[in-house]
C-alpha cells in the first residue's frame, strides 16, 4: 500500500498554484508538507483528500484508505466526547473506540459534551477521530494548532504509533510536531509559474 | 454541419470576433423589424369586433411570452453544453439570457394584466397562463440570484446549470400543477403555426414581424451581453492572476 | 448512514437543535390567520386546508438552512465527504433526518391545528394523507437548496427564493387533496400527482443534490 | 394619424408605453454595461502588460 503523487498541478479559485508536485509514501512513512502561508497546502491536502479535482496529474492511492482530517474539526457540541466518537466510528463501519479514547487522554472527559472543552481538547478528539477510522492513510491539515506541548507530544506519540503498524501520515504545518523522523516537502518549490495574460484562446484563467 | 466548426465559437475570443461583426447585423434587423411590426400593428391594424382595440396589445404580449419561453429553453441548453462539455461561453451565455428572459417574463405579465383589466374586469386572474408566467418569472429571480451570489465563476456556473435542469422539470411540472387547479379565462392558443384561422390575416402577418422583431432583438441583446460577461470574466481572471502573482 | 440519521436525531432534539421551532412556528401561523382573516367559522372552514398546508411548507422552510450549514460550518461535511458513505446517501438521509424532525411532527400536529380553523370533519383524513405524502418532497426539495446556497454567507433569504418556486407543485397538489378531501369530492387524480412528486423527487433529486454539494466542497 | 382606440385607448397605450420602455431600459443597461466593461478590461489589460 502506498499513496503515489505525480506532476499534480492543482488550483485555488480556477488558478493553478502548485504544479508538478510529486512524491511517494510508503507504509511507515511520515511526510511533512511545509511552505509559506497562501502556497496551497490545504488546497494540495484537499485535491489529496478528493474534495476537489486535480487539474493534471495523477493521485495513486489504494481506494477507502485514506482519512482526512481540515483546519474543522467536525465536532458536535451538544453531542458528548463519546457519542462525536462512536458517531464516526459507526460512519467508518468499525465499533470501537476506546483505543482513541487511550491514546489521547480523553478518558475523564468521555461524558462531557464537546462544547464544554477547551480549544486544546477538542483538537484532541478531533485527532482521536482519525484512530476510530481504522485507516492507513492520515491526511492531516495543521494537526497540531492550539495544542500544548503535552498534547503536541501525544499527538507525537499517536503518529509513531500508527507509523509503526504500517499507516502512514501526510501533514502540512508550519510549526514543529514533535516528528523529527518525518521527511520534509518543500511545496514551495512547486509554485505555479503565472500563465501568460495573453493566452485569450484558452479558458479565462 | 461540422460540429467542430461550431464548436470553434466556444473558444472566447473567437465568440467576440464573431459577436463584434454579428451584432450590428442583428441590432439593425431587431430595430428595423421591431419598429416596422409595431408601427403596422398599432396604427394600420382594424380593432377586433369583440375585444375592441385591446387586441393591439396582441403584437407585444404574445411575442414577448414567446421570448420568455424561448429564453428558458436557450438557457436550459446553454446549461447542457456547459455540463457536459465545459465550455465557458456557453454558461456566460445562459447568465447573459437571464435577464432578457426575465425583462420578457415582465413585460407578458404587465400587457397580459392590462389586457386582462378590461377583458375580464380585473387586472389580475389566477389564469393558469398568467400563473405560469409568474412562476417563470420567480424561477427567473432565483437564477440570477445565485448567480450573482456566487463569488467563484466556475462553482456559479455549475451551480446554476443544474438549478435550469431542476428548475426546468419543476416548471414544466408547476404548468401542469396550475392547469389542473384552474380551468382557466384565457383563451386557447391562438398563435401556434398550425391553428393560424384562429387569427384573422389583418392581425396575424404584424404578429410574425413583431415576432420576428422580439427573435432579433433577443439575439442582439445575448450576443452583447455574453459578450459582456466574457470580458467580465476575463478581468476577474486577470486581477485575481495579479493578486496570486503579488 | 444510520449512524448518520440518528446523529442528526439527536442533534436536533439536544437543546439548540431546533426540534420544535418548526411546530411552535405552524401554530403560531395558524393562531395568526383568524386574527387577519376574522373569526367567522364558515369562512375559516373554506380556507382551513389550505391554511394549514401553507404554515406547514413555511414551518418546513424556516428549519432547511439548519440541515446543511451547521456540518459544513463545523467541517463534518468535509469528513462526511470523504468517509465511506456516498454523497447521494448523506444528501438523502439528512433530507430524511430533516423530515422525521420537521415534517413528521407537523403532520401529527395538524389535526389539533385543524380544530382551531374548524376544519370540516371529512377533511382530517384527507389532510393528514396528504401532509404524510406531501411533506417528504418538500423536505428533499429544501435539502437540494440547501445543498445549492451552503457556501454563502447569508444563504437563508437565497434558499427561500430557490426552494419556494420548486414547492409550488407539491402545494398545489397537496392542498388540492386537503381541500377535496374536506369538501367531499373525489381526491384520486391530485392525490396520484402527489404521490407521484414525492417519488420522483425522492428518486432524481439526491443525485443533484449530491452533485451540487461536491461542487460546493471543492 | 392616430388610430381610434375608442374606449380602450388606455389600456392599449399603457401596455405600449410600458412594454417600449421595459425594453429601452434593457438595451440601455445592456449598452451602458458593455461599455463599461470594455473600458474597464482594456484598463486592467493594459495595467497587466505594463506590470509584466
Amino acid at each position: 500500500m502506498m499513496l503515489q503523487v505525480s506532476d499534480l498541478t492543482i488550483a485555488r479559485g480556477g488558478i493553478p498554484v502548485l504544479e508538478g508536485v510529486r512524491f511517494t509514501l510508503t507504509q511507515g512513512q511520515a511526510l511533512v508538507v511545509r511552505g509559506p502561508n497562501g502556497i496551497g497546502k490545504t488546497t494540495l491536502l484537499r485535491t489529496i483528500a478528493g474534495l476537489q479535482p486535480p487539474i493534471s496529474g495523477q493521485i495513486d492511492v489504494p481506494p477507502e484508505s485514506l482519512v482526512y482530517a481540515g483546519h474543522a474539526d467536525g465536532i458536535k457540541a451538544t453531542l458528548t466526547v463519546a457519542e462525536n466518537l462512536s458517531f464516526w466510528a459507526q460512519v467508518f463501519g468499525k465499533k470501537d473506540y476506546s483505543q482513541a479514547i487511550e491514546a489521547f487522554k480523553l478518558g475523564s472527559l468521555s461524558t462531557r459534551p464537546a462544547g464544554a472543552l477547551s480549544a486544546g481538547q477538542k483538537r484532541r478528539l478531533g485527532l482521536a477521530r482519525l484512530l476510530v477510522t481504522g485507516r492507513a492513510i492520515w491526511v492531516l491539515d495543521e494537526p497540531t494548532v492550539s495544542l500544548d506541548t503535552e498534547a503536541v507530544a501525544m499527538f507525537a506519540h499517536a503518529v509513531r504509533a500508527h507509523l509503526a503498524t504500517g499507516g502512514m501520515a501526510l501533514m502540512a504545518t508550519h510549526i514543529d510536531l514533535g516528528l523529527n523522523e518525518a521527511q520534509m516537502l518543500d511545496v514551495g518549490a512547486f509554485k505555479a509559474k503565472p500563465l501568460s495574460n495573453s493566452d485569450f484562446d484558452g479558458a479565462f484563467l | 454541419m461540422n460540429l467542430n466548426a461550431f464548436w470553434e465559437y466556444a473558444n472566447p475570443k473567437k465568440f467576440i470576433q464573431t459577436a463584434d461583426w454579428l451584432l450590428p447585423w442583428f441590432a439593425g434587423l431587431a430595430a428595423v423589424t421591431l419598429v416596422s411590426g409595431l408601427i403596422w400593428g398599432f396604427f394600420f391594424t382594424p380593432a377586433d369586433y369583440r375585444q375592441g382595440s385591446t387586441v393591439k396589445i396582441i403584437y407585444l404580449h404574445v411575442p414577448s411570452a414567446l421570448m420568455a419561453i424561448n429564453a428558458w429553453l436557450m438557457m436550459l441548453v446553454t446549461s447542457l453544453i456547459w455540463i457536459v462539455r465545459r465550455h465557458h461561453v456557453s454558461a456566460l451565455a445562459a447568465r447573459a439570457a437571464a435577464p432578457v428572459g426575465m425583462v420578457m417574463t415582465l413585460i407578458a405579465l404587465v400587457t397580459g394584466a392590462i389586457w386582462g383589466q378590461p377583458m375580464w374586469g380585473t387586472w389580475w386572474a389566477w389564469d393558469p397562463r398568467l400563473t405560469s408566467f409568474l412562476i417563470l418569472f420567480l424561477f427567473y429571480l432565483g437564477y440570477i440570484a445565485l448567480w450573482e451570489a456566487i463569488e467563484n465563476d466556475d462553482t456559479a456556473a455549475d451551480l446554476t446549470s443544474i438549478l435550469c435542469l431542476v428548475g426546468s422539470v419543476f416548471a414544466l411540472l408547476s404548468r401542469y400543477a396550475v392547469n389542473f387547479w384552474n380551468q382557466g379565462l384565457h383563451q386557447g392558443a391562438s398563435l401556434s403555426l398550425d391553428k393560424e384561422e384562429n387569427v384573422a390575416d389583418v392581425f396575424w402577418y404584424p404578429l410574425l414581424v413583431c415576432m420576428a422583431g422580439f427573435v432579433f432583438l433577443f439575439i442582439a441583446l445575448v450576443l452583447m451581453r455574453t459578450r459582456t460577461e466574457i470580458r467580465a470574466r476575463r478581468m476577474r481572471a486577470l486581477l485575481a492572476r495579479e493578486r496570486m502573482g503579488a | 448512514m444510520i449512524a448518520l440519521l440518528l446523529r442528526d436525531i439527536r442533534l436536533a432534539m439536544r437543546a439548540g437543535g431546533g426540534f420544535g421551532l418548526g411546530l411552535s412556528f405552524f401554530l403560531i401561523v395558524v393562531v395568526l390567520v383568524p386574527f387577519g382573516v376574522g373569526p367567522q367559522s364558515a369562512l375559516l372552514t373554506v380556507i382551513a386546508p389550505g391554511v394549514l398546508w401553507l404554515g406547514a411548507l413555511l414551518a418546513c422552510l424556516l428549519s432547511l438552512d439548519r440541515i446543511l450549514a451547521l456540518d459544513w460550518e463545523d467541517g463534518s461535511l468535509d469528513l462526511l465527504a470523504t468517509s465511506p458513505v456516498p454523497m447521494e446517501g448523506i444528501v438523502s438521509v439528512k433530507a430524511l433526518a430533516h423530515w422525521l424532525t420537521t415534517g413528521l411532527p407537523l403532520v401529527a400536529a395538524a389535526p389539533v391545528l385543524g380544530l382551531l380553523l374548524n376544519l370540516s370533519e371529512a377533511g382530517y383524513k384527507w389532510l393528514i394523507i396528504s401532509l404524510f405524502l406531501g411533506t417528504p418532497a418538500l423536505s428533499v426539495i429544501g435539502t437540494f437548496g440547501a445543498a445549492l446556497t451552503v457556501g454563502l454567507k447569508r444563504g437563508g433569504l437565497l434558499l427561500s427564493l430557490l426552494v419556494l418556486p420548486l414547492y409550488v407543485p407539491t402545494l398545489i397538489f397537496g392542498a388540492e387533496v386537503a381541500r377535496r378531501g374536506a369538501e367531499g369530492f373525489d381526491v384520486t387524480t391530485p392525490l396520484l400527482m402527489l404521490a407521484g412528486i414525492t417519488c420522483g423527487t425522492i428518486a432524481l433529486l439526491p443525485f443533484a443534490s449530491a452533485a451540487v454539494l461536491r461542487v460546493n466542497l471543492r | 394619424m392616430m388610430p381610434d382606440l375608442g374606449k380602450y385607448a388606455e389600456a392599449v397605450l399603457s401596455s405600449y408605453a410600458v412594454s417600449i420602455l421595459m425594453i429601452v431600459v434593457l438595451v440601455m443597461l445592456s449598452v451602458r454595461r458593455s461599455n463599461r466593461v470594455k473600458k474597464e478590461l482594456q484598463e486592467v489589460e493594459s495595467k497587466v502588460k505594463s506590470n509584466g
